[in-house]
């Protein structure tokens, strides 16, 4: 088994945390003995740890419990007397109505916030719920745009949402394009359609493509889970576009890749929004051909954090892949965390206001300080990635930049 | 292009013929599925819904014996497939048998129920992650000319036709594979000259799981194994069987590449996500008005 | 069992459910219920036709989803009140499972054939609810929107932000209340020439149609009604999480759930669907809760264990749990006759 | 041979043989003669082992054989042929013919293959032909046939002339005639009461499940209770 | 009351029925005999509306009723009951007389009771609340006719109801027969015990082979050369007659 967290029981997780925690205070015993009077504070952990969405689910749910881990041995929430936080973990069987219905659990165990759940469709659910109740919920994953725009005062994302990143991915493109010297004249977006996160890229592409002369060709969307990308690959031969725009999941990323290798249909580029696989090291790992030079503008860690290269080193050791669920997960419960640090408080609503209000700086994505706005940290942004050799290198923006875009790809 | 009053993309012939030979391919793994089911349907009149749980079991088997003994996975074919049969003849004897009653509902109810014990078994231990066998030969081929057809493709292609034609010839030659078709239609018959009918239904369910596993040695060089994988080849492969004539061997083949070849022009035309509603038409259509399929007989 | 004895055990289990959650103080637990009674309606659903009519759909979510997505999108798209929707849920519906079933009934389909062609049917919706999305929202699905005024909670059907005791029982009572409307509706039906005969056409077709029963009307109403209580916890369930998309309205899942519920419990008996909801829920719970002590969250124990049980029940007891509790029953009696 | 004691059967619940004697002697024709739901089908699948009985004995040739599976029985040398023929519609003649030796006479399956058809002309020109697009008769000489290569030893007909015209009944009497000078014994359900007293050796009648009547052919001809019983005058 | 003229009907090659008519006048008992496969039960499936007649018609209280459905011929008052036993195994025999009798009651209560009535007159009264699946043969042929009276018919049409039963069975069966002809319903029977047919029969016709071979008194009719060759095989009659030279000799 890949992903060790899974194999772990709760309790015994709980209780290695715990111990963790022991063992850093037992670490400074020569110092005058802090006696934790302060009870531990709840933080509600939910995600799809089972069903379709398992994998994701279950590397989102070792980036959150890594950031506890962390803050637990470096003392807990000081403000609160060094109180430990005690994760509970919840499954939402990748289906909305049981994530829901952990929340409800998570209620009654007293939980001071909730933090998860990867999937759009169950974080619509489970931030209502919470909302219910008061409960502070800081959203990982779940890019779609419509978590924040409820106005529910409970829900908060700091990652950015689906309309950013196809904003980012077009300015992205168009600096990669004018630093090769503008060979791009036209384009083919190819979008899942299923869940609707490639929903509206097309429009969004096509406007913010047109005043640097490209020309959306063709959309092409396909449903989840896609079991064929021949046409689609027959099409774009027959189109011929400069360069491919993918934007979809894991599995038909990797089958639509491999599809076009097959096929032997080469543009001059593949750059994929929110490309499921793309930017995904077990992919780079399992398909390097089909990986190579594939372009990606996605979720990504700030490249030169200290504590992000930490943390990939501490995935990769658990033998987990270190992409954008982690990253984005532990970062979700590390701003929960600075909350709860920064309330000097357990209380729900007092959780919530430091949310609202905070400014926390010390995170490992490339976002700058936080500026919530109707739940959404307006700071943050995707960057863009290319796959070179066996690494991912970030390509765009250039503040962040580790590797030079090779565009056109050779041939 | 307009077709019935639809306003309709046009392509390209090169397009258009490339997706139709892509159809062929794709309806060559569907009658891979399929023969397994029709045969199981034709003699047990079982509507094997854990078929797809079945592949997705021997889809992993595959997997594994290329990852911890890196067995190509047309080789693997040598030792999943009478596994499956074994397997097969067990279930039927030992679960699906002794749960049914034989009534025809309560067959599919525990066939139902067994499928969802073994995709739930697969999730357990294997998790929801996908795994994919990379063959060295994964992009070599031959240029058609409006498309590339890879080895993989071919393989499966041609072993869907073998297969069919090896069944064929156990069906009609053999001893055991008279009996089954005896079995089918008259099993008191079959009683008074001496046949075990229990071991020939266990039989022709082991006989039908090896066809899957078969099938499953020469999906997976394609397709990445999932728990789920199943369910997205089994409902197709019931309308292959019920379109073919449930119990017609030539009947899943041609119904293989005619469900094939129509969901790739399907969704040519209509795009890729409702394109595949041709399926599930075609399925209401025979199923309401040619319940025997294109090959089937006549019941009773 | 007697008249009677069937009468006062109804009369406990009513006044049970509605006075549980007075004593849990849980969210957690009465989450619990609620679910398990929104799958116990579901089961009643799939009952009415499989277990009373003997027509075992495979694809019952086309009801669940047509109910759920006809209550989300005349929210969504007109802006009309769920109170008025929930009508056109239900009977939109029914209108659906009344051009199912005449395709089905008339062309004579039954057994195996029936549960494929249902199965296709709800295969059908799913591919037209993702891909039409100009009408449908495609796979992003309906979501409609939240009321966070309290003051609004009884006009918008939604009741996680009114008062104390509707946040907390609203969606509780909600789904009891549908409960006992369509276990009502079954009790009737089970004790009407309707039900009679439809119970007729299960046991024996022709039989039935020698004594003047007309085959084809009974398992139509039978398909109806059927379809009536699956949207209405179409309804619910769109009211509840104000979404709907259609990997939920129309996957495998939901149809899956329906049959359950019913088969273990009991089929063809008002009180199955109940009891076998209550059951497979309560091992799934205890199940979950002793693997994690071994394994941690491993996904599918429970539906391995459900899996199971339908396997076991089908084998050995047809008559599902009220068929054992009948038969414990009986035998305490004579022992306390003895 | 042949020898049933007390035998008892029935289905579920019902009861249907209650307490059969009779036996049956090498190279004997003896007839079972009775009304409909008599019970006569029902005796010979509880013989053939389609059915197990509730109580009594079925001995063969000295050996019990009752509760014996019907791959066994087959194995035993009794060849039942049910009323109704049972032939394998889907499958051609030849082919319903070499299953006829499935379990017994594999190894002369092509000398006994030569000796059916020698018999039954009929039937090699059909050989190729689906055995349910056969007429009734020939249907009925393709279920003789079947049974005549497991090489029986006591071979039960059940109503073999049914549904045939007068003329293919004759053919059928003598054919069993035929058989059973090559030394097979016939155990032969009829309703056709005289042609088949007139062959059989001894004959018995069954009624409600019980042995009413029985003996030689020639005494029970002329018994009026026969006559009686069938026709009800 | 029924009048069947010319009716046919074959089964792939096979003339099942062929060119079969009959007439059952109001308050008769009329039979149909003939030997196994003779095509009785198929002609009693063409009237009732099981199977559609490749031509032929069916005339009843002189109104056509050729090629309706089962319900709408039991609605009008002829019904069948079943040579293969059909009952709703899992129901009590009052639920399944009630079936029968809500072809006329709506209510379910008024249903079961008229039931308990219905089973009262067959003599099942003390069976009411056993589960039908439970029965005995005997058991299982009251309850078919029962049902079929529960539809309150004007004619009844009875497969075989003696079939199987023993003498005492049989006995009571005609007495229940005749006092439902008695009742005013008019009934027509297959059946092969002859004695029953004898003792209770107004008419007789005669069916082998597809086709009328006779018709008359049931007396006449036993006598008849034809019909002794067709139950009794060929040769028969001419035996038979010896044997009555014999005897008066």
């Amino acid at each position: 088994m890949k992903n060790k967290i899974k194999n772990t029981t709760r309790r015994s997780f709980i209780q290695g945390a715990t111990a963790g925690t022991a063992l850093a205070a037992a670490g400074i015993s020569g110092f005058p003995h802090v006696v934790r009077a302060a009870a531990p504070v709840k933080v509600g952990v939910i995600h799809p740890v089972t069903g379709w969405a398992q994998y994701s689910g279950s590397q989102c749910r070792f980036g959150a419990l890594a950031a506890i881990e962390e803050v637990n041995a470096s003392g807990g929430i000081k403000s609160l007397g060094g109180a430990a936080i005690d994760a509970m973990l919840g499954d939402a069987q990748s289906k909305a109505e049981v994530g829901a219905g952990e929340v409800e659990k998570m209620a009654d165990a007293g939980v001071s916030a909730i933090v998860g759940a990867y999937a759009s469709n169950i974080c619509l659910a489970t931030t209502q719920a919470a909302a219910k109740h008061g409960i502070p919920h800081a959203v990982d994953v779940g890019v779609s745009d419509k978590i924040v725009s409820r106005g529910l005062t409970n829900t908060f994302r700091f990652g950015p949402g689906f309309g950013a990143i196809t904003k980012a991915g077009v300015e992205g493109f168009l600096a990669v394009n004018k630093a090769a010297g503008n060979p791009t004249k036209t384009v083919a977006i190819v979008n899942e359609e299923t869940t609707g996160f490639g929903a509206g890229i097309a429009g969004i592409m096509t406007k913010g493509l047109a005043p640097a002369g490209i020309e959306v060709v063709e959309v092409l969307s396909h449903p989840t889970p896609n079991k064929d990308f021949r046409n689609i690959a027959l099409k774009l031969k027959e189109i011929d576009p400069d360069v491919l725009i993918p934007s979809h999941y894991y599995n038909e990323g990797v089958l639509f890749l491999r599809t076009l290798q097959r096929q032997k249909v080469q543009p001059k580029a593949i750059y994929s929004v929110l490309g499921g696989a793309s930017s995904q090291y077990r992919f780079v790992s399992e398909f390097p051909d089909a990986a190579q030079y594939v372009m990606d503008c996605n979720h990504w860690f700030d490249p030169r954090n200290a504590g992000a290269l930490a943390l990939q080193k501490k995935t990769n050791a658990a033998g987990l892949h270190y992409n954008y669920e982690v990253f984005l997960a532990y970062t979700a419960m590390m701003f929960t965390l600075d909350a709860i640090e920064r309330a000097g408080s357990a209380d729900r609503t007092a959780i919530t206001e430091a949310m609202t209000a905070s400014t926390w700086g010390g995170h490992i994505m490339p976002y700058g300080a936080t500026k919530m706005e109707n739940g959404q940290n307006t700071g943050a942004r995707p960057l863009v990635m290319q796959v070179q050799g066996s690494d991912i290198g970030v390509i765009n923006p250039s503040e962040y930049a580790t590797a030079e875009a090779i565009f056109p790809r050779p041939a | 292009m307009e077709f019935l009053g639809l306003d309709l993309p046009s392509y390209s012939w090169q397009t258009v013929l490339g997706s139709a030979i892509s159809g062929v391919f794709l309806g060559s793994i569907y009658a891979l599925v399929a023969l397994g089911l029709t045969l199981i349907y034709g003699v047990l009149h079982i509507i094997n819904f854990a078929h797809g749980a079945l592949l997705m079991l021997a889809m992993y088997a595959v997997f594994f014996l290329w990852k911890l003994l890196g067995l190509d996975p047309y080789l693997a074919m040598l030792i999943v497939v009478p596994g499956a049969y074994i397997f097969g003849y067990g279930l039927q004897r030992g679960v699906i048998g002794k749960a049914s009653h034989g009534r025809d509902e309560i067959i599919l109810l525990v066939t139902l129920g067994v499928s969802i014990v073994i995709e739930n078994a697969a999730l357990f231990f294997f998790s929801a992650s996908e795994r994919s066998v990379l063959v060295p030969y994964d992009l070599d081929g031959i240029d058609l000319g409006v498309t590339y057809a890879v080895y993989p493709e071919l393989i499966a292609l041609g072993g869907s036709l073998l297969i069919t034609f090896a069944l064929w010839l156990f069906m009609s030659l053999t001893d055991t594979g008279k009996a089954i078709r005896a079995v089918a239609k008259e099993r008191q018959g079959a009683r008074l000259v001496g046949i075990n009918v229990d071991h020939i239904f266990a039989v022709t369910f082991g006989i039908g799981t090896a066809c899957v596993a078969a099938a499953a040695s020469l999906l997976v060089p394609t397709y990445a194994v999932h728990p789920q994988i199943g369910y997205l080849f089994v409902l197709i492969a019931f309308t292959v069987v019920v379109l073919g004539g449930m119990g017609s061997f030539i009947g899943a083949l041609v119904g293989g590449f005619l469900i094939g070849v129509t969901e790739q022009l399907g969704r040519l035309y209509l795009g890729e996500s409702m394109g595949v509603i041709t399926i599930s038409v075609i399925f209401i259509l025979v199923l309401l008005f040619r319940p025997t399929g294109l090959f089937g007989q006549r019941s009773g | 069992m007697t008249k009677r004895e069937r009468i006062l055990g109804w009369a406990f289990i009513v006044c049970v459910l509605a006075l549980a959650p007075l004593f849990i103080t849980s969210n957690r637990w009465i989450d619990f219920l609620e679910l398990t009674l929104f799958v116990a309606v579901l089961g009643q659903g799939w009952n009415v036709l499989g277990g009373y009519g003997g027509q075992y759909s495979f694809g019952h979510a086309v009801f669940f989803g047509t109910g759920a997505y006809i209550q989300a999108l005349l929210q969504y798209k007109l802006g009309w009140s769920p109170w008025l929707t929930l009508w056109f849920a239900i009977s939109g519906t029914t209108a659906v499972a009344a051009m199912i079933g005449y395709l089905s009934f008339r062309y004579g389909l039954r057994g195996s054939y029936f549960a494929l062609i249902t199965l296709a049917f709800a295969e059908a919706f799913h591919v037209v609810s993702r891909s039409w999305s100009s009408f449908t929202e495609g796979g992003q699905g309906v979501q409609l929107t939240l009321n966070q005024d309290p003051a609004l909670a009884l006009a918008t059907f939604q009741f996680s932000f009114g008062g104390p005791f509707m946040k907390a029982y609203g969606f509780y009572y909600t789904i009891l209340a549908i409960l006992m409307i369509s276990y009502a509706a079954t009790w009737w039906m089970e004790h009407s020439r309707f039900g009679a005969q439809l119970v007729a056409v299960r046991e024996n077709e022709d039989a039935a149609e020698a004594l003047g029963v007309n085959a084809f009307l009974v398992k139509m109403r039978a398909i109806c009604l059927s379809a009536a209580i699956t949207a209405s916890g179409g309804v619910y369930y769109v009211q509840k999480f104000l979404f709907v998309e259609p990997g939920i309205a129309y996957g495998t899942a939901k149809s899956v759930e329906a049959l359950f519920a019913p088969i273990i419990g009991g089929l063809g008996t008002v009180l199955g669907p109940l009891i076998g909801s209550f059951f497979i829920h309560g091992v799934g719970e205890i199940a979950k809760e002793a693997i994690h002590g071994v394994f941690g969250d491993r996904p599918g124990v429970d539906l391995i264990l459900f899996g199971i049980i339908l396997v076991l029940i089908l084998a050995f007891a047809p008559r599902g749990l009220v068929g054992i509790l009948e038969r414990v029953w009986i035998r305490l009696k004579a022992r306390g006759d003895a | 041979m042949l020898d049933i004691q007390n035998l008892h059967a029935g289905y579920g619940q019902m009861k249907v043989l209650q307490g059969i004697d009779l036996n049956i002697q090498q190279g004997e024709i003896v007839a079972l003669l009775g009304s409909n739901g008599a019970g006569k089908s029902t005796l010979n699948n509880n013989i053939s082992g389609i059915y197990e009985p509730t109580a009594g004995a079925i001995l063969f040739e000295g050996e019990n054989i009752t509760g014996l599976r019907s791959e066994q029985v087959v194995q035993k040398g009794i060849i039942h042929v049910p009323e109704g023929r049972r032939i394998f519609p889907n499958i051609s003649v030849r082919e319903n013919l070499e299953l006829g030796s499935y379990l017994r006479g594999q190894k002369n399956r092509k000398a006994n293959l030569d000796r059916v058809v020698g018999v039954f002309p009929r039937l090699q020109e059909r050989f190729s032909q689906l055995a349910g697009t056969l007429s009734g008769g020939e249907q009925q000489m393709l279920a003789i046939g079947r049974g005549m290569m497991a090489e029986p030893r006591l071979m039960i007909l059940d109503e073999p002339s049914l549904g045939l015209s007068p003329l293919l009944v004759e053919e059928m009497f003598g054919l069993i005639q035929d058989l059973n000078k090559t030394g097979l014994s016939f155990f032969l359900v009829e309703q056709n009461v005289m042609q088949s007293l007139e062959i059989a050796d001894r004959a018995y009648v069954i009624e409600n499940g019980k042995i009413v009547l029985s003996g030689n052919t020639d005494a029970l001809l002329d018994d009026p209770e026969l006559k009686k019983s069938y026709l009800g005058v | 009351m029924l009048d069947v003229r010319a009716m046919s009907k074959s089964f792939g090659g096979l003339k099942a029925v062929s060119e079969a008519s009959l007439t059952v006048s109001e308050g008769n008992i009329v039979s149909l005999i003939g030997p196994n496969g003779a095509g009785k039960t198929t002609l009693f499936a063409l009237i009732s509306g099981f199977l559609k007649p490749d031509s032929g018609a069916v005339t009843f209280n002189d109104a056509g009723i050729t090629g309706q459905r089962p319900h709408q011929i039991c609605h009008q008052g002829l019904v069948r009951t079943f040579q293969v036993v059909q009952p709703f195994a899992g129901l009590t025999v009052r639920e399944n007389i009630a079936v029968g009798a809500h072809t006329r009651i709506a209510g379910r209560a008024a249903a079961l009771a008229a039931a308990g009535e219905i089973a009262q007159l067959v003599g099942m009264g003390t069976q009411l609340d056993q589960s039908a699946g439970a029965l005995t043969i005997a058991g299982r042929k009251r309850l078919e006719l029962a049902r079929a009276l529960a539809t309150g018919p004007r004619l009844l049409l009875l497969d075989e109801v003696m079939a199987g039963l023993n003498a005492t069975e049989i006995a009571d069966l005609v007495t229940v027969v005749r006092k439902i002809r008695d009742s005013g319903v008019t009934i027509f029977l297959i059946e092969h015990v002859m004695q029953a047919v004898m003792s209770l029969s107004d008419y007789t016709y005669v069916l082998n082979h597809g086709a009328m071979i006779a018709e008359g008194q049931p007396s006449q009719v036993t006598k008849d050369p034809n019909v002794i060759e067709a139950y009794l095989g060929h040769g028969a009659a001419k035996r038979l007659l010896e044997m009555e030279a014999g005897a008066d000799a």
